[in-house]
């Protein structure tokens, strides 16, 4: 029983729906909020498994369904579905992943006054990750990428009230969206370039060859190729929307909202978007590997920037005392990894990580949710401390996550994803930064995370909260388990003997057999024995001496105060950024406001001023040149009247003989000027 | 020969007229009486929607009447693609408009007086093909706009009426000169005929040099003012910000389109190639507007002027596709799907914005409303805890105009900047900080007023009311429904795009 | 002075009789030297005049005893002489034997004036008038205004006997008698306008000419048989009665008013003299009535003409002086107020009216056809009628019975 | 000595007499009738002008003449009613002491 | 002749203007105007000389003896002619006589047609046309000035509302 690609929308429209039902549902609606969300998510994942079915049948065919969205006359902008196995890989991943977190969050969530609206948030979110997964658009992709980020931004901020809450929301938003307008210029570029969207479209998608030949033909500024160009903007929408570096910095304050979204978006799924991203695009990423007169390949840069993110992270994570945000970091860190692996060229190996990354940061983050939802929310290592009685079932599937995040060799599933990209890496020639780069992060990442365990789960309580933690319900153990079951076994899908997956996403015949399982033997050993000492080292710093209490100093803190502290501060990017890009939008900001209120409300006051002059100016004439003489006269006049007025005497007579006077004296002065 | 134009026109008129005869009408029959004649509008453009065919093309339900055979002036209505998009937006928002403004207690008849003279002139200049009562229409709005922020407006109002009455009105008045210029040489006033002439290079050639270019910058002034184009928008933050909410909505929401139509039915068809040779400085002003405007709203603390600023942003957007169509690169076919995506989107966005303005502008006002006239942003807090259905709709509204997929904000975005790049790629580029500076300031006063704790004038808040419901559910309905269907808008505008290439041809 | 034609050129068709006064004037000025014979005309037309009506006054007298007796229904003075014909003379003797009262506070020349300059102007007046064909003493341009002129004149003289005789009730009642003189000197001079003005010309034979001639040889062409002769001469006639001082509006004199008015320290043949002026202006005011709207002299109907006009003209004028003394029989007298109201709201209104009412029919004098004259007089029929019905109703509904401040 | 000069001569010691009069004399109402006079003085002059003046037909001067008289005319009703007006107010005619325009 | 009417015409004017008595003196005063108009008729203009008696005999006599009667005062009280009113008179006679001899001395030395030529003829009729011609536009303003000058005369002598009508007291 397969799923046609036709039908392919139903994936998300199913948790689209269940959103809508949570969005008209009051908040008393609690039951049927989280029955419609996680029955429409066991849906999806029922057909998810389907449409995996369907591909898998013929993985190298890309499945589309094409349908114009709007016509403008000119031209439709087209969207899609396509189903091929990275789709249905990420699918039934997405919507597995997504129902078991699900269903934790009915009891992680329990007391929420909003769980109505957490539900319904949740699957907007799983609708929007599907949309973009199941499409074959790069439009289509981008609406749903915008439409994530707003799920991201809506669930981080979740508990709006608290102000961490609602600026981490703001920066996660806004950080990715600074990623986003690179996509969305590289978007409309590829869409000019190109003239179409779509990823396959019978030769004229754009990750056909027929388009791409087009695309890497053209040069643009710098001599770089076209889809050079096109590929490292839409690069910076991966960048970040995966925390890579230098956008990482809205992950670790994401944790600020609940930890199962922490769980779903920001460690198993959104996240790994840019992954997918990059991966889906792999065809254009990579369209400028044959040239070879190009200053910079797009791969190349996405190889380094996840070489640069994987270290970072991972060298953050050893200093961070929040449960969360060692996993951020440490999220960070393993998507450094991905797009190092996609860098490289091992775009398989970048999924199969992907995968595996997903299943056992979800466990360990519903681990963490576990332990803070038992702790009464007391996220901070340091106040934690011997749990591992108290919350057995907890401790047993953390320690598993554990295992395979770290990569301990053979039977975790980290192990073997990780190794596919270290291979990978050590096969790239054109730079070795990225295999030292792993294997200092594969080091660091075993050791921080055995940091992680000994703090919380090994000693004694160092807090009340810790001391009274008690074991979460089932309906939060069963996730974990089956999560647990997950971060070991998937491992097995993409092992050198048998790289099942690897080729079925390939769309390549798999050739399995034993002698390839210790392939790179060296490096594996490599490996395996810096696993080694990051745990011993770790071990041996907390494990075997746990810390007293919380206020104890930290023990390489004590030996290295200011790299610690400089790493707890997060090797100051925030406040780099506040400094420089901060500064410079506030500046943009005041520039703009004052070029408007200074510059041309003053040109605009200057004109009403230089009329209201005009005025003066010719009110002045009037009153100086012209009505100065009437003025004058008008002086004269009044003086000369008040010295009339004293004739005014109001006798009539005086009036009368002063006229006959007058009329004599005219007579006379006639009679003797002898006018006639 | 239909009357249905003319009805669209003066039904509001005559509403005011009936307001003005009633003298002892009451407060909530004055009320509803305006708002009945304003849902006129709504119900009339739907069934003008309903008559016009829009594969037809051309201006369709026309009336014309013989007027004043001296300046050979007649009564000319006419509907076409973009006519009937913002009639249908006035038809939306003028509604809104009046139940936002339903609080309003002191003078309602008066005020549905005015509101209504208001709505019929911005009909009239969307319905008009002559410059002559074209202009009619224009100069009329300004005077019941003037009276509305003047007697309803905030502390600042006066001023502010003055300020924008003033500008506008000048602005106009090189207008009015250019048009007198034109008569003189054409001796007609006729959009049609005019948009001929000028298709044809033969007005430029009438009105020889440098009288040509003195006309279209007389021409220029005018719009750009009422647009308005960077930087002829400062009287805008101040009026926005005094005046009351309806007036607000509908200056924002209604009037600032009357700007951009008028480019469109103007200034682009009369003077293809003057545009053509000014596109680039324009095309700069056009990217002022919305860089700076977006940051500028990234300054402001009084919430009306933010939205005020995002106003001069989002509009400048479609200025913004307007310049680049015309400063595209030479040579190039003048119907390509860019040019076809950047005056699609201008259309869309000129929609878009209205609805969405308007909707920022209502919440903005119930804010306002419920804090007792306060609206800073460090006024309020946690708004959403209070009134979680007001701050969904507010955020439908919010995130539409931001340009979030899904909404309608972001189709007419997508296309413009779709159109932009494809045209002059590098003013793409530059808007795109526009882009994020929209973002910033309006995440800054979500956070700012609708997050964190509980705080200052969102104590106490009530939820919405139906009344207030009814302002902004159906404008938010909107916005999701043409997020995901635009074709709805589209496709009455397509062959208006066509045709538009086709008159636009000379200038290539 | 413009001479007086002395030798008439007589038709000598006339009959003698219609000559005949034109013939005595000839002979007797034939009497005397050329050059004086102008004077000689005049003082003859003078002693005529003063002979004629003072003799006249006398038989008016007489009459006007006479006729009110009867009408009173008593017999009137009938002891002295036969029938009592001699009574005006046993008067004249009585009043001047009678002794002349004066005040001893009177302004003794102006007490003595005042009938003097008040009989001599009333003589005056009778300059004008003409008598017969060719029969007018002074042929002046502007006889109307003249003969005005003589008549307001005499409010002077009513003044100076008020006020000379130092009596309160004098004074007042002469200022009352001033009041009603120029009151109804108003509508008086309104109501003769009209004539003049469709006579065009001021000259009183000029009017007399204006209305010669018949109709059908039966009906003369007289302005009171116009619609706006009627009304002017009733209006004429109704100020006449008030400008002599006659019942209904005799209030200067009568005996229950102010005593004797302004008469009142007067007595004996001062007395006598005022009444007489009295009756000269009534007789003046009645023969330019007669010249005005009556026709002067001329015969009411063709066939008649062998009358002589003169004679016309005298049965005319002591039909009017019959027609007066008949409503001093009649009519009760006025209050002061009604008598003012009635000249300002009721005369100058319809004179002025009437004015209208006359330059309508000049204007429309050139329409012709029956049809067309039929409309003007109804036109003006109306013109008149309407105003005349609806402001005496209002007059009437005005003049309602007065509160008295002190009587019961 | 033409007819004309007696004319002339009579009018101005008419003028004359006027004049001294509304000089001469505290009465309004004196002050009046002596302006009345000077305006008959007037009038004799344009009747005698008339009368043996250089183009004696024309009538101008009896127009003239007749046109002062209504002038004069209504000069003394309003004259004498500011005369009642006068005596309302001050209970006298006496004109030196009414030298205010309020009452 | 004329010195016959000049006589009738000064000598009632000067004694006028001397009388105390007002009354006196309006009926001089008519008695004056009456010599005016005899001299009007004796130069011709027989409707001047009418109208001259109709209006200041009729009219403007009755005028000032009603403003006088209004206006009288106890006689009695009236003041003797005090060194002020003589002062006044003194001066008015001086004045009118300088008038009276500037103006005589201009007539006099002013050359004046010596013949009397027949007097000249203006019938009423010639008069009315030429009021109703050349003068109908003055004509039209007198009928103004007069309409005025009643209303005003009214309106000034109109005893005001709440005053005791009348003058005395």
């Amino acid at each position: 029983m397969t799923l046609s690609v036709q039908h392919l929308w139903l994936i998300p429209a199913l948790p689209l729906a269940a959103a809508a039902v949570g969005a008209v549902l009051p908040r008393s609606g609690r039951v049927p909020a989280a029955s419609a969300a996680i029955a429409a998510m066991g849906a999806a994942f029922v057909l998810s498994c389907l449409a995996l079915n369907g591909a898998l049948a013929d993985p190298a065919r890309h499945a589309v369904h094409n349908f114009a969205w709007f016509d403008l006359g000119h031209g439709a902008v087209m969207l899609g579905w396509l189903l091929d196995p990275l789709t249905a890989f990420m699918c039934v991943m997405v919507t597995f992943v997504g129902l078991l977190i699900f269903v934790f969050s009915l009891g992680y969530m329990r007391d929420d006054p909003h769980f109505a609206r957490f539900f319904c948030f949740l699957s907007l979110f799983a609708a929007a990750m599907l949309g973009l997964l199941v499409a074959n658009s790069l439009l289509l992709l981008f609406i749903c990428w915008e439409l994530v980020g707003l799920a991201s931004y809506l669930l981080i901020g979740f508990w709006f009230h608290r102000p961490a809450a609602a600026a981490a929301a703001k920066k996660a938003f806004l950080t990715t969206r600074l990623g986003d307008l690179g996509f969305l210029l590289g978007l409309l570029w590829l869409y000019d370039s190109a003239g179409s969207l779509l990823f396959y479209d019978a030769g004229r998608g754009v990750l056909e060859s027929g388009v791409l030949a087009g695309l890497t033909a053209q040069t643009v500024a710098g001599g770089l190729a076209l889809s050079t160009a096109i590929g490292l903007l839409l690069f910076c929408g991966a960048v970040g929307k995966s925390g890579q570096f230098p956008l990482h910095v809205w992950l670790p304050d994401a944790m600020e909202g609940p930890t199962p979204v922490s769980a779903l978006i920001h460690a198993a799924t959104m996240v790994a978007a840019g992954v997918f991203l990059v991966a889906r695009l792999y065809p254009l990423m990579a369209a400028d590997q044959a040239l070879a007169a190009v200053p910079v390949h797009a791969l190349t840069v996405v190889a380094l920037i996840g070489a640069v993110t994987a270290l970072l992270g991972a060298v953050i994570a050893v200093a961070q005392d929040d449960i969360k945000r060692v996993l951020a970091f440490s999220t960070v860190s393993q998507l450094g990894y991905m797009m190092l692996a996609l860098g490289v060229g091992a775009w398989t190996a970048a999924i199969f990580h992907l995968l595996t990354h997903a299943f056992f940061k979800a466990l360990l983050f519903l681990g963490a949710g576990s332990v803070i939802h038992a702790a009464h929310h007391e996220q901070d290592i340091r106040r934690l401390g011997g749990l591992r009685t108290r919350l057995p079932a907890t401790y047993r599937t953390f320690v598993i996550g554990m295992m395979a995040l770290a990569g301990v060799p053979f039977l975790f599933s980290g192990f073997w994803s990780k190794e596919a990209i270290l291979h990978a890496a050590h096969g790239w020639t054109v730079s070795p930064l990225p295999l030292w780069a792993g294997l200092a992060a594969v080091a660091l990442t075993a050791f921080y995370m055995t940091r992680l365990v000994a703090e919380t789960f090994f000693g004694s309580p160092r807090s009340p909260a810790a001391a009274h933690a008690e074991e979460s319900p089932a309906v939060m153990r069963i996730p974990l388990v089956l999560l647990a079951g997950c971060a070991i076994l998937l491992g097995f899908l993409g092992t050198p003997a048998w790289p099942w997956l690897q080729a079925r996403l390939a769309g390549a015949p798999l050739h399995g057999s034993l002698e390839h399982l210790f392939e790179g033997g060296g490096l594996m050993l490599l490996s395996i024995a810096l696993v080694g000492a990051g745990i011993g080292l770790g071990w041996r710093f907390y494990g075997r001496r746990p810390r007293a209490s919380a206020a104890a100093a930290d023990p390489l803190a004590a030996a290295s105060p200011t790299l610690m502290a400089a790493l707890a501060a997060r090797l100051g990017c925030d406040e780099f950024y506040a400094a420089t890009v901060g500064r410079l939008h506030a500046l943009a900001a005041a520039v703009a406001d004052g070029l408007d209120r200074w510059v041309l409300g003053a040109a605009v006051s200057g004109v009403g001023l230089l009329g209201q002059f005009g005025g003066v100016v010719s009110r002045e004439n009037d009153e100086g040149a012209l009505n100065g003489g009437f003025d004058a006269a008008g002086a004269g006049l009044r003086g000369a009247g008040r010295s009339y007025a004293r004739a005014q005497t109001g006798r009539v007579h005086g009036y009368l003989r002063a006229l006959a006077v007058a009329f004599v004296v005219l007579g006379l002065v006639l009679l003797a000027g002898g006018v006639p | 020969m239909s009357v249905l134009l003319s009805l669209l026109v003066f039904l509001p008129w005559l509403g005011a007229l009936a307001l003005a005869l009633a003298p002892r009408l009451g407060v909530s029959a004055s009320r509803r009486l305006a708002l009945a004649f304003s849902l006129s509008t709504l119900g009339l453009g739907l069934l003008a929607c309903a008559r016009f065919d829009p594969a037809a093309g051309g201006y369709q339900l026309v009336e014309r009447h013989a007027w004043i055979s001296a300046l050979q002036v007649s009564y000319h209505l006419g509907l076409d693609g973009m006519s009937l998009l913002l009639v249908l937006l006035t038809g939306l928002v003028s509604p809104a408009c009046l139940l936002a403004s339903w609080r309003i207690e002191r003078d309602v008849r008066l005020f549905g007086l005015l509101f209504l003279l208001l709505q019929g002139s911005a009909l009239g200049v969307f319905l008009a093909l002559d410059f002559f009562h074209w202009f009619i229409f224009w100069e009329i709005s300004l005077v019941p706009a003037f009276f509305l922020i003047k007697l309803w407006g905030g502390p600042g109002a006066p001023r502010a009426a003055y300020q924008f009455f003033v500008y506008t009105l000048g602005g106009s008045a090189f207008m009015l000169l250019g048009f007198a210029a034109i008569h003189a040489a054409t001796g007609t006033m006729d959009f049609v005929a005019l948009a001929g002439l000028g298709g044809s290079g033969a007005l430029a050639r009438q009105l020889g040099e440098p009288a040509a270019t003195l006309v279209f910058l007389g021409v220029l002034l005018g719009l750009a003012v009422k647009a308005p184009l960077f930087p002829f928008h400062t009287w805008l933050p101040a009026t926005y910000a005094e005046a009351p909410t309806g007036a607000s909505m509908f200056l924002t929401g209604v009037m600032s389109k009357m700007g951009v139509y008028g480019f469109l039915r103007i200034l682009w068809p009369l003077f293809p190639g003057h545009v053509q040779a000014h596109a680039l400085p324009l095309l700069w002003l056009a990217l002022g507007g919305v860089v700076l405007g977006a940051f500028a709203a990234l300054r402001q603390t009084d919430l009306k002027r933010l939205v005020a600023y995002s106003s001069v942003n989002h509009v400048s957007y479609c200025l913004l596709a307007l310049f680049a169509f015309a400063a595209a690169v030479p040579g190039r076919a003048y119907d390509s799907a860019q040019h076809a995506a950047a005056f699609g989107g201008a259309l869309l966005q000129m929609f878009n914005h209205g609805l969405s303005a308007a909707a920022l502008f209502a919440g903005v006002g119930i804010l306002e409303a419920r804090a007792g006239g306060r609206r800073g942003l460090g006024d309020f807090g946690g708004v959403r805890t209070a009134a979680p259905v007001f701050a969904g709709l507010c955020g439908v509204a919010m995130f539409s105009s931001l340009g979030l997929p899904g909404l309608n904000g972001f189709v007419g975005e997508f296309l413009i900047f779709r159109g932009v790049f494809g045209l002059a790629p590098w003013a793409a580029a530059v808007a795109c900080l526009g882009l994020f500076a929209t973002a910033l300031f309006l995440l800054t006063f979500w956070q700012r007023v609708f997050h964190g704790p509980v705080a200052g004038a969102a104590a106490g808040f009530r939820d919405v009311s139906a009344v207030e419901i009814a302002t902004l559910a159906p404008l938010a309905a909107l916005m999701i429904v043409l997020g995901v269907w635009p074709q709805l808008l589209l496709g009455l505008i397509n062959p208006l795009l066509l045709e538009w290439f086709r008159q636009f041809a000379f200038a290539s | 002075m413009p001479p007086a034609p002395i030798f008439a050129t007589l038709d000598p068709d006339r009959a003698f009789l219609e000559r005949a006064p034109l013939l005595v004037r000839d002979f007797v000025t034939g009497l005397f030297p050329p050059s004086l014979q102008w004077l000689a005309g005049n003082l003859l037309a003078v002693v005529v005049i003063v002979l004629f009506f003072a003799s006249l006054f006398a038989l008016l007298t007489l009459a006007e005893r006479k006729i009110l007796g009867r009408i009173q229904n008593r017999p009137g003075p009938n002891r002295t002489g036969p029938a009592g014909l001699l009574q005006p003379l046993a008067d004249a003797v009585k009043t001047l034997v009678k002794e002349d009262i004066v005040p001893r506070a009177a302004d003794q020349v102006l007490h003595f004036l005042a009938p003097v300059v008040l009989v001599s102007l009333a003589l005056m007046a009778f300059a004008v008038l003409p008598y017969g064909r060719h029969l007018v003493p002074v042929e002046l341009d502007a006889a109307v205004l003249y003969f005005f002129a003589a008549g307001a004149a005499t409010e002077l003289a009513v003044f100076m006997a008020g006020w000379a005789s130092r009596n309160k009730y004098s004074l007042l009642a002469a200022m009352r008698a001033l009041a009603q003189l120029i009151s109804y000197e108003l509508p008086l001079l309104l109501s003769v306008v009209p004539v003049v003005m469709l006579a065009g010309t001021l000259s009183t034979t000029g009017i007399v000419a204006a209305q010669a001639g018949w109709t059908y040889g039966v009906i003369p062409h007289w302005h009171v048989l116009t619609p706006w002769g009627a009304a002017g001469f009733l209006l004429f006639f109704v100020s006449a009665l008030a400008e002599s001082n006659r019942s209904p509006f005799d209030l200067p004199e009568a005996e229950s008013e102010l005593i004797a008015g302004h008469l009142t320290e007067y007595s004996g043949f001062k007395y006598a003299l005022f009444f007489m002026a009295e009756y000269f202006g009534m007789t003046a005011l009645c023969g330019m009535g007669v010249t005005l709207f009556l026709g002067g002299w001329q015969a009411p109907c063709a066939f008649l003409e062998f009358i002589p006009s003169y004679a016309w003209f005298f049965a005319k004028l002591l039909l009017l002086l019959g027609v007066f003394m008949w409503i001093r029989g009649t009519l009760p007298r006025l209050r002061i107020d009604q008598l003012t109201r009635f000249a300002w709201k009721f005369l100058v209104p319809l004179a002025l009216i009437n004015l209208g009412t006359a330059a309508f029919w000049q204007l429309s004098a050139g329409w012709s056809g029956p049809a067309l004259q039929l409309a003007r007089w109804l036109v003006a029929l109306a013109l008149v009628a309407g105003p005349f019905t609806l402001l005496g109703r209002r007059l009437s509904a005005g003049v309602a019975p007065r509160t008295y401040r002190y009587a019961a | 000595m033409s007819p004309l000069h007696l004319c002339l001569l009579l009018s101005t010691g008419l003028f004359c007499i006027g004049l001294a009069g509304a000089l001469s004399r505290s009465n309004a109402i004196l002050v009046l009738l002596g302006i009345e006079l000077m305006l008959n003085a007037a009038n004799l002059n344009f009747i005698a002008f008339w009368r043996y003046g250089p183009a004696p037909s024309a009538g101008a001067g009896v127009v003239f003449v007749i046109f002062t008289i209504a002038v004069a005319a209504a000069e003394a009703a309003v004259g004498l009613a500011l005369v009642i007006a006068l005596h309302r107010h001050r209970r006298n005619l006496r004109l030196p002491e009414a030298t205010r325009l309020k009452g | 002749m004329i010195l016959l009417l000049a006589l009738l015409i000064l000598v009632p004017a000067a004694a006028a203007m001397l009388r105390r008595n007002l009354v006196h003196s309006a009926l001089l005063l008519v008695l004056s105007w009456a010599g005016l108009a005899a001299f009007y008729l004796w130069s011709g203009a027989e409707f001047v000389a009418f109208a001259q008696v109709l209006v200041y005999v009729g009219a403007v006599s009755m005028v000032v003896l009603f403003a006088v009667l209004l206006t009288r005062q106890n006689p009695d009280r009236a003041a003797p002619p005090d060194a002020a009113a003589r002062l006044r008179a003194g001066a008015a006679v001086l004045t009118a006589a300088a008038v009276g001899a500037v103006i005589g001395h201009a007539i006099l030395a002013t050359p004046l047609p010596a013949a009397a030529g027949a007097p000249p003829v203006l019938t009423v009729r010639q008069l009315g046309l030429e009021l109703m011609g050349r003068h109908a536009g003055s004509l039209l303003v007198i009928g103004a000035l007069l309409t005025v000058a009643l209303l005003g005369a009214v309106v000034l002598a109109a005893a005001e509302p709440g005053e005791k009508p009348g003058g005395k007291p």
